[in-house]
C-alpha cells in the first residue's frame, strides 16, 4: 500500500495540443473532485486557432484546476502538477510550475519533429534541464495503444483515448473515484459503445499504472472543503449568466428575447440560452452586433426581458444604439464578456479593461447603470440583478464578465426559484394620467407601455424629449432638464442597492478594493495576508454605476487605497474623479488573471 | 414558374373588425416635412387606407430610421419608434419575434434603408419577417440637406459631388430580389390609390413586404419622378403590373412588351403586334420579376409598378413559435429543474 | 442728418421662417462688417426640420452678429437689435433681446394665422406687452411689393426678396455700405439678371427707409477693431477644417483622402473637401460611418493623409474601428464635431459631450491623440497639427470642433503656405533592418512602408502584435508591454508640444480652465472680470490627450479651478484623476454656448 | 442580351512580367488551419497563380475581415491587413482610390462577408471597385467554433441552432447579381485548375469580382459540399459553365441544360435531345446568371461553377481619377490661391 499524505490545496495543469482532449479531461477532473467536495476553481486556456497544427506551441491547449479542503478563490497562482501531452505544452507551461513540482510527460510525443515545433534543441526529458522537479516520464501513447490492441479502433482512434490514461493516472495520484467519469462516458458516448469501453479501459489502466508501478510513491489526499450545507452543482460564468436569465424571466413572467452575434468569449451564453426553447426563449442570431442590440431594443419596446450579449469588440459596435436606450428609457441588459484588447487582441485571453468603455463609450451625456461580477456562480447573482435594476429602473444595465470567470468554473450551493427576490413588473394599461415619459417619484422610471395596449398609443425616439409628454423637443431648458434627470434615475438606483460591506476592519492603513474577476486573486491575497498576521480590508465592487452609497466614506477611513485591476488602472480613474481619493494602481495586461501572490507582495511593498 | 417554394401560409383575413376613419390614425404632432414634400401623400394614403385592415391601432407598430421620412411614425396614431439611422428594420424584427401578432411597419428612406441600414434590410428581407417595409425612395439624402444617396442616378450632382457622382446607384428592387425578398413592389407618391392597393396587399401578404415608393423631395430633388407621376408624361411611361394581364401601356393603351429571349421590347398595338402577343405579368415568376426590375437601366422602357413578385414562405417568427411550442409541448421548461439537471452534490 | 453714435460693439439676431434667407442675410451683413475692419463671431442657428412649415415655432431660424471695435469672442450674451420677420420669430427670440433692446417687426406677416402658430393670444406688436422695447413696426413685405410692383416677378418671387430690406435696413442703421452686398448679388444670380436688379432695389429700399422716415432718429457706427495687421478673410469652423487639411495635404506632399458619411454638422467639410479636386483631393461619401473610417484606415496603410469626419453619433460607431487604427499604428485623423446627444439628440445643436467618448470609448486599451479646437479660425491650426502628429507619431487623432464653432464664423488673418511649420514624411523604403514594428526611438513611431514598395512587405492586423517583427502574437508579457507601450507612445507626443501658456498670473485664487469652443466666453469673462479689476487666471487646453508637460504644475498653484463645459463634466474628470486636483464644475447642457455672463456669476461666486 | 451596359474599359494587358515562383508568394509564417481545412487549397492555389499574372508582388495586397479564412493574408508574401470583422471591402476601397495601382484582394469568409460585412460587399460590388473578393463559403463559422452563418441551409443545427435553424440563407450569387456585380463566379476548394482559371480570369477583368469558393470546414461543417467536389459523385452534380458553351454535364456527359419558358430544366442527351437544343452559356447575360444562380434552390439540378456574369462598366476609383485630372487640367489647385479665393481684406 502506498503512502496517502493530505494535502490542503492542489493545483493541476493538464496541457497538450488542442486536438488532445485537454479542455474535456480538465472537466472531468473537475466534475469528480467536486463531487467530492472540494471547493476548486478552474482556469481554461485555449488558444485562438481552432485546432493548430498539431505539436506547435501556439496551438497548446490547457486546463488549470485548483481544489482544496479550504476556501478556494483562484485557479492557483502556480500548478504543482503539470501533465504535459508533448514538448510544446511542456514549454508553454513550465514556468507556470513551481519549483519542486510534479510534470507528468508523455514522452511518445517527444520525437524530433514535436521538439524541433516546440523549437527545443534536446529533449528536456533527457538532457537534466528539469532536474528541479519531479519528473515522472511515461510512455502514455504506448501504453494507451497496448491497452486497446485487441479492441477494433483505428490507430487514430486510439490516439484520442490517450487523455483518459493521464486523467485516470491523476485519479489515482489524488485519490479520487472513476466512478463519475465512467458514468459520464456511458451517457455521452451510449451511441457508440465502443468508445464507452475503449475510454473506461483507458481510464483504469491510467489509474493501475500509479497503483502498480514503483514509479509513483506516494498519493495524495485532499479532504472534502467545509462549504456551507446544500445543494450543489459545477457552473461556469457563462451557464451560470444563461441560468440567471432564466430565472428573472420565470420570475417576472417576462419572455426572454436574446439577440447576439458571437463572439469570443460570450457565445456560450447564446448557446446555452438558444436550447431552452422549453422556456420560451426566443434567441435570434443577429446578422451584426448592432442587429443584435437594436432587436433587444425593439424586444423591450415590445415587453421582452431584452438582453444582448457580447464582448469588447461587439461593446464597441453598440455605442450608438445603447444610446437609443437611454434616450428612449427602455429596460435592456447589455453582457459583456471582456477579453483581452485593443482591436482583435487576445480573443480568447482574459481582461477587464471594457470598464471605461461601459461608462463613458457613447456619445452625448450617455449614463447607464454598470455592474460587475465577480465569480463564476456570482454571474447568476448579478445577472438577475441586471434585470431586476433594468425593469425597474427603465435603464439599460451593462454587466461587466470576463474570459476567466466566463470559462472557468466553481462548486456553487445553487438557489432554487423560490429562494430568489421577487421581480415584479407592471406594465402600464391605465389610460387616465398616462404620459410616455411621466415618471414613478421614486425611482424615476417612466411606464413601460407596450404595443397592444389599447388606448396608449404613444410614439418614442431618439431625438430629445419633453419632459412629460415625451414629444419630441428642442427646448434648451428642457434639455438641460433631461440631460440631468437621466443622470440622477441612474444614481437613484443606489438608493435601491444594499450598502457595500467591507471585508475587515473599517478603517486603517490600507484597502484593497476589487472589481469583477479579480476578487478571488485579492480576497486569496487578504487571506494570506492575515495569515500572516498582516491585517487589512477588503472592498469589493459589485456596483460600478452608481457606485453604492457608502463606498466614498469606506474609501476615506484608509491611508492607502490599492486597486488591482487587468488594464492600465481604469476603476482607479473613476475612483479619482468620484471620490476625490488617491489611489494606488496594480496594473496587468498579460490575459490572465492575477495571481494572488502579485498582490500580496504589492500589499508588503505598502505596509513596508 | 417559381424558383422559390410556394406559398405555405393563407393569407391572413379575419380580424374583429374596429371600425375607424382616417382621422383615427392621425396623431396630434404637427408635421413637419417641407411644404410640397412628396411624404405628405403617402401619409395621407396609409392613413386612409388603414381602417380598411381592421387591424385594432393599438396592435400597429410603426418603427423608423433617421431621415426626412423617418418622422413618419410621429404622425401615426399607432405605436411608433424613431429610432437611429439605419436600424429600424432590427428594431422591429425584435418586435415582431417578441410579439407577432403586432402589425409591424417599417418606414425608411433611400438613405437610411439602403445606405447605412442596406446590411439589415437585405436580411430581413431574406429571413422573411413578417414586417411591411415602405421605401420612401427620393434619390436623395434629404434630412441632411441634400447629398446623394445610393439611389441616386450616376452622375448626379448635389453637394457632395459638385462634379458628378460617379457611384452607380444601386436598383433597390433588383437588390430585394437578390435578397430572396418574397413581396417587392414599387408605387408612386402621386398615385394615391395605386399605393393604397399596394398597401393593402401588402398587410395581407404574409412574409415581409418590400415597397419602393417613388417621393418627390421637392427641396433638394425636385422633379425625380416628374415623368412618372405628371398628367402629360406618366402614362407614356409608366408600366402598370398587374398579375394575369398582359403589360399594356400608354396614353392611347396602344403600346406593349414584349420579349424577345430574354429581352423585353416596346411594341405598337397596331396590326402586326396584338395584345395577344404580350408579356402577361405573373407575380409568382422570379425571372419574369428580374427582368422588369431591369427596366430602370433600359433606354425606353416603361418604368413598371405594382407588385413584382409575390411569393409566400415561412416567417421567421412563426418558425421561431413553432419551434417554441413544439419544446412546450414536449416539456414546459422549469428553473428548477434546468438548475439541477447535470450532476449535483449535497453537501451537509 | 440723423445724429450717428459710436458704440463699442453691437449684437444683431436675424430670425425668421426656415424659408426667409435669414442665414443668408447674416451671412451677408456679417462680410460687409468683417471688410469693415471689425471684428465678430456669428451664431447660426437653425432647425433639425429642413423647412418646417411656414410660421411655426419650430420653423424658425437665426442668424446673430456681435461686432465690434474690439476684439470679439463669443457672437453676444444678448442682442441689442432683433429683426423678427415673424411672430414666432419673435416669440423665440425675445428672450434673448436685453432690456431696452431694439425690435424690428414684419408688421405684414402679423396675422391671425400666424398669430396663433406662434401661440399670441394678442398681436404682440399692439397690446403695449413690448413696452420695455424700442419697437418699430414695419410693413416690410407691403414695402417690398410696391418696390417690385414694376417687375415681372410673381408675388412669390417678390416675397423672397424681403429680407433684403431688412438686411438694406439695418445697413443703414449701422452705417455700413452697400455694395459687397451689391457685389455678391451680381455674382451670385448673375444667369437671372431680374433677380439682381429686385434684389438691389430692395436692399436700397430698406436703407433709404431708415435714411428717410421719421421712425429712426439714430444710427450707429462701430468703428474698425484694431486687429493685428495682415490679410484677412472670413472664415466658418468647418471651412477651417477643410483648408487646413488641404494644407497639411500640400506640405506634407501626401495625397489626401477623406471617408466621410453625411451627418450635422459635420457635412459642410466633407462638401467642401469634395469641391477641391484639383488638389487631387479623394473624397469617398461612404456607406455608413463604419466604412467611412475603414476606408480611411486602408487609404492609411497605402500613404494617403487619411480623414473621418463625424458628429457623435457617428463617432460612436467608429470606436471598433479606430482601436484597429491604434492597434496597426497607422496615421489617421478623425474630426468629430461635436453636437447635442444622447442619441439623435439635438443634432443642430451645439454640445461639448463627445469628450469622453473620444478618450475612452473604444475595447480594450485603446489610447489616441485628442485635441480640440477653439475657434473657427483656430480649426485650421488645429487640424494642420492633428496632421503633423497622425503622421509623426503613427497615431489616430481625435479633433474634436463643435457645431457652433463649425458654423460659426470670424474675421481671420489668413496664414499663407509658406508661413506654415513643415509636415516631413518620410516613407519607409530601405529593405535592410526594416521591421514593420521597430520604432522611432524618439517618436515611438513604428515605419510607414507603403504597399507598392520592393522588399518591404509585410502583414498587419487587429491581433495583438509583437514587439519589432509585428507579428500575431499571444504572448503575456508581450501583450503587456505593447499595451503600454501604445500608452507611452500617446504620452510622448508631450514632448513634441508647446508648453501651456497661462493668461494672468501663475498662481492665485482662481483659475479659469477652458477647451474647445468655450474658449470665446471663457476669455470675454476673463476680459470683463479684469475690467472690474477682478484678477483670475485663464487656462485653455487645445491638447487634452497627452495634456501639455505643465498643465499639472499649473493647477496646482490655484486654489480653485473653475471648468466650465456643455456637457457635466467631463473635463472635470480627467484633470482630477489625472492631475488629482479638485475642481469646479460649471455645466449647461441647453445646446448653446456660455454666455460670458454666465460664467462671469460663476467667477464673481467664487471670488466672494 | 445585357441589362447593364457594355464593356467600356479594356482588360489590363501589359505589365513588365517578373520572374516567380509560387514559393515567392509564401509568407514565414506559420499556416494555422485545421489540418484537412479547404482553406490550405485555396491558399496553394493562389500562390501557384499568381506569378501568371506578372505583377511585381510588392504591388499586391490582401485585406481580409476576421475569421478562420480571413487569416489568409498572413501568409502571401504580399502586403497585407487582417482586419477587423466585416469591413475588408472598405479597408480595399480605400486602398484601391488612394492607390489604383495596386492590385487589391478581399479575403472573406462568409460571415465576414455576408453576415456583419454585408452592406459593405453590396456597397463594393454596385460601385465596381476593382477588387477581387474571395468568398470563403464553408456554411459555417469556423472561428467562433461552430454557428450557423448566412449561407447556412435552412433546418442546419448547429451550436446555437440546437433544434435547426430557421433562417433562410443568401445566395451569395443571386445577392451579387442583386447588387450589380459586374464579375460572378463560383469555384471549389478542391478543383485546383479551375479555381485557378477563375483566379485568372478575375484578375484579367477590370471591375469588382465576386467569387463564392465552397470551402470544406472539416471541423465543423465537414462534408458540405462533397457532393460537387468528391470523384463520386461531382460529375453528376456539377455543371461547368463556359462561355459559348452549351450546357452539358454529368459522368458521361449524356445530360444537359434545356429552357422551358424561364424555367430550366435537366435532360438527357439520348435520342430525344441534342446537343443542339440545350442552353448556351452567355456570360454576358445577367438574365441567365439569375436563372443559373437560381440553380441552388431548385430540386434536381446541377450546381454550376464558373463565371456566371461578366460585364465591365466603369471602376469606381478610375472615375474619381478622371474627375481628378480634368479638375487639374484646368486648374492645379494651390493653397495660396485658394485661401484668398473669397473675399480678403486688408487691415494695416
Ligand atoms: C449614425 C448617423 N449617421 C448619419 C446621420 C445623419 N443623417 C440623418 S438622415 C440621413 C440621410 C437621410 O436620407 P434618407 O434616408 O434618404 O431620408 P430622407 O431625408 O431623404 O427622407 C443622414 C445621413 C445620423 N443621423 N446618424
Ligand atoms: C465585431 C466582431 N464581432 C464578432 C466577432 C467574432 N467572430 C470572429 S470570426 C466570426 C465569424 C467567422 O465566420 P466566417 O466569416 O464564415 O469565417 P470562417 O471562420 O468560417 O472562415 C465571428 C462571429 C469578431 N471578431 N468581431
Ligand atoms: S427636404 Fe425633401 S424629403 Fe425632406 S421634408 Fe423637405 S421636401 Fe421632403
Ligand atoms: S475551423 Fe473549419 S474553417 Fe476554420 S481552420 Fe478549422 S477546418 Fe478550416
Ligand atoms: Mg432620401
Ligand atoms: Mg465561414
Amino acid at each position: 500500500m502506498k503512502e496517502l499524505l493530505q494535502k490542503e490545496d492542489i493545483t493541476i495543469r493538464f496541457a497538450g495540443d488542442s486536438g488532445d482532449g485537454m479542455q474535456l479531461t480538465g472537466m472531468q477532473f473537475t466534475s469528480t473532485t467536486a463531487l467530492l467536495g472540494n471547493d476548486l476553481s478552474t482556469l481554461p486556456d485555449y488558444p485562438a486557432e481552432i485546432r493548430a497544427p498539431a505539436g506547435t506551441l501556439f496551438g497548446v491547449s490547457g486546463f488549470q484546476i485548483h481544489f482544496g479542503s479550504t476556501e478556494i478563490y483562484t485557479p492557483g497562482d502556480v500548478c504543482d502538477v503539470l501533465v504535459a501531452m508533448n514538448p510544446a505544452a511542456l514549454k508553454v507551461n513550465l514556468n507556470g510550475l513551481i519549483d519542486g513540482g510534479t510534470i507528468i510527460a508523455n514522452s511518445d510525443s517527444f520525437d524530433d519533429k514535436n521538439l524541433s515545433l516546440a523549437s527545443y534543441n534536446s529533449n528536456p526529458l533527457e538532457d537534466g534541464s528539469l532536474s528541479k522537479y519531479k519528473l515522472h516520464v511515461i510512455n502514455i501513447s504506448k501504453l494507451t495503444s497496448l491497452t486497446l490492441s485487441d479492441t477494433q479502433l483505428t490507430s487514430k482512434e486510439i490516439d484520442r483515448c490517450k487523455n483518459f490514461f493521464a486523467l485516470g493516472l491523476m485519479y489515482w495520484m489524488y485519490n479520487r473515484p472513476l466512478e463519475p467519469t465512467i458514468e459520464w462516458m456511458q451517457e455521452k458516448f451510449k451511441k457508440t459503445p465502443k468508445y464507452v469501453d475503449a475510454n473506461i479501459k483507458v481510464l483504469k489502466a491510467g489509474f493501475n499504472y500509479g497503483d502498480i508501478t514503483e514509479i509513483f510513491t506516494v498519493r495524495y489526499d485532499v479532504q472534502p472543503a467545509k462549504l456551507e450545507p446544500g445543494n450543489y452543482r459545477s457552473v461556469t460564468g457563462n451557464e451560470a449568466v444563461a441560468l440567471g436569465l432564466i430565472a428573472a424571466s420565470e420570475k417576472s413572467k417576462l419572455g426572454l428575447f436574446l439577440g447576439s452575434y458571437p463572439i469570443t468569449p460570450a457565445s456560450d451564453i447564446l448557446h446555452e440560452l438558444s436550447y431552452y426553447k422549453n422556456f420560451r426563449v426566443k434567441t435570434f442570431q443577429a446578422e451584426d452586433e448592432i442587429a443584435a442590440i437594436t432587436s433587444s431594443i425593439g424586444a423591450s419596446f415590445a415587453g421582452a426581458l431584452a438582453i444582448t450579449t457580447t464582448s469588447g469588440p461587439g461593446l464597441a459596435l453598440k455605442g450608438e444604439a445603447l444610446g437609443l436606450a437611454v434616450m428612449t428609457e427602455l429596460p435592456l441588459v447589455i453582457i459583456n464578456v471582456q477579453r483581452g484588447g485593443p482591436s482583435t487582441g487576445l480573443p480568447t485571453k482574459t481582461e477587464q479593461s471594457d470598464l471605461l468603455q461601459s461608462l463613458y463609450g457613447r456619445h452625448g451625456e450617455s449614463p447607464v447603470c454598470v455592474i460587475a461580477a465577480k465569480t463564476p456562480s456570482d454571474c447568476f447573482y448579478t445577472v438577475y440583478e441586471a434585470c431586476r435594476i433594468a425593469t425597474k429602473f427603465m435603464v439599460p444595465v451593462i454587466l461587466l464578465s470576463d474570459g476567466y470567470i466566463a470559462n472557468g468554473s466553481e462548486p456553487w450551493n445553487f438557489p432554487l426559484i423560490e429562494d430568489l427576490s421577487d421581480i415584479n413588473i407592471n406594465f402600464r394599461t391605465e389610460k387616465d394620467g398616462f404620459f410616455p415619459y411621466l415618471r414613478d417619484e421614486k425611482t424615476l422610471a417612466r411606464p413601460w407601455a407596450i404595443p397592444g395596449t389599447p388606448n396608449l398609443e404613444h410614439r418614442i425616439g431618439g431625438l430629445e424629449k419633453q419632459q412629460v409628454t415625451g414629444n419630441v423637443s428642442y427646448d434648451a431648458q428642457n434639455h438641460d432638464y433631461m440631460v440631468r434627470l437621466r443622470q440622477n434615475k441612474i444614481e437613484k438606483i443606489a438608493e435601491d442597492i444594499p450598502l457595500a460591506e467591507i471585508d475587515g476592519k473599517e478603517s486603517g492603513k490600507l484597502l484593497l478594493v476589487s472589481w469583477g474577476g479579480t476578487y478571488g486573486a485579492a480576497k486569496t491575497a487578504v487571506n494570506n495576508k492575515r495569515k500572516e498576521n498582516k491585517y487589512i480590508s477588503h472592498l469589493h465592487l459589485k456596483y460600478i454605476n452608481p457606485f453604492q452609497k457608502n463606498v466614498g466614506e469606506i474609501l476615506k477611513k484608509f491611508d492607502k487605497i490599492l486597486v488591482p485591476e487587468l488594464n492600465l488602472g481604469q476603476l482607479s480613474k473613476v475612483l479619482k474623479h468620484t471620490f476625490f481619493v488617491n489611489t494606488i494602481s496594480l496594473t496587468k495586461v498579460e490575459g490572465q488573471p492575477f495571481k494572488s501572490i502579485e498582490i500580496e507582495n504589492k500589499i508588503d511593498e505598502l505596509l513596508k | 414558374m417559381s424558383l422559390i417554394q410556394e406559398t405555405l401560409e393563407p393569407i391572413q383575413t379575419s380580424f374583429e373588425q374596429p371600425t375607424y376613419s382616417s382621422k383615427d390614425f392621425q396623431s396630434n404632432q404637427d408635421v413637419r416635412w417641407c411644404p410640397g414634400c412628396g411624404d405628405y401623400s403617402i401619409l395621407a394614403q396609409t392613413q386612409r387606407i388603414f381602417p380598411d385592415f381592421g387591424v385594432p391601432k393599438h396592435n400597429v407598430v410603426f418603427v423608423s430610421g433617421i431621415g426626412c421620412s423617418s418622422r413618419f411614425p410621429y404622425y401615426m396614431n399607432t405605436y411608433g419608434f424613431h429610432s437611429i439611422h439605419g436600424r429600424a428594420p432590427s428594431i422591429a424584427t425584435g418586435i415582431k419575434i417578441a410579439r407577432p401578432e403586432l402589425s409591424v411597419w417599417v418606414v425608411t428612406g433611400d438613405g437610411d434603408g439602403m445606405s447605412i441600414g442596406g446590411n439589415h434590410l437585405i436580411h430581413t428581407l431574406r429571413r422573411n419577417v413578417n414586417l411591411k417595409i415602405l421605401l420612401f425612395n427620393n434619390q436623395i439624402y434629404g434630412l441632411t440637406k441634400g447629398q446623394y444617396s445610393p439611389t441616386s442616378e450616376y452622375g448626379k450632382v448635389t453637394k457632395s459631388t459638385p462634379l458628378g457622382s460617379v457611384d452607380h446607384p444601386f436598383n433597390p428592387l433588383l437588390l430585394a430580389l437578390g435578397a430572396e425578398a418574397s413581396f417587392v413592389a414599387r408605387t408612386l407618391d402621386r398615385d394615391t390609390k395605386h399605393m393604397q392597393m399596394i398597401l393593402k396587399r401588402a398587410h395581407n401578404f404574409c412574409g415581409t413586404t418590400f415597397i419602393e415608393i417613388y417621393q418627390n423631395c421637392n427641396v433638394f430633388n425636385n422633379g425625380a419622378f416628374f415623368q412618372f407621376t405628371e398628367k402629360e408624361s406618366k402614362d407614356d411611361n409608366v408600366l402598370l403590373l398587374e398579375h394575369g394581364k398582359p403589360m399594356v401601356f400608354g396614353k392611347e393603351k396602344n403600346k406593349g412588351i414584349k420579349l424577345d429571349g430574354f429581352t423585353p421590347k416596346v411594341v405598337s398595338l397596331d396590326g402586326t403586334n396584338s395584345v395577344n402577343d404580350l408579356l402577361v405579368h405573373n407575380e409568382k415568376d422570379s425571372v419574369l420579376a428580374f427582368i422588369l426590375a431591369n427596366f430602370n437601366a433600359m433606354e425606353g422602357m416603361p418604368r413598371p409598378i405594382g407588385i413584382f413578385r409575390a411569393i409566400e414562405r415561412p416567417t421567421y417568427e412563426k418558425d421561431i413559435e413553432r419551434q417554441i411550442e413544439n419544446a412546450v409541448v414536449k416539456e414546459k421548461g422549469s428553473f428548477n429543474n434546468l438548475i439541477q439537471s447535470g450532476q449535483t452534490w449535497i453537501i451537509k
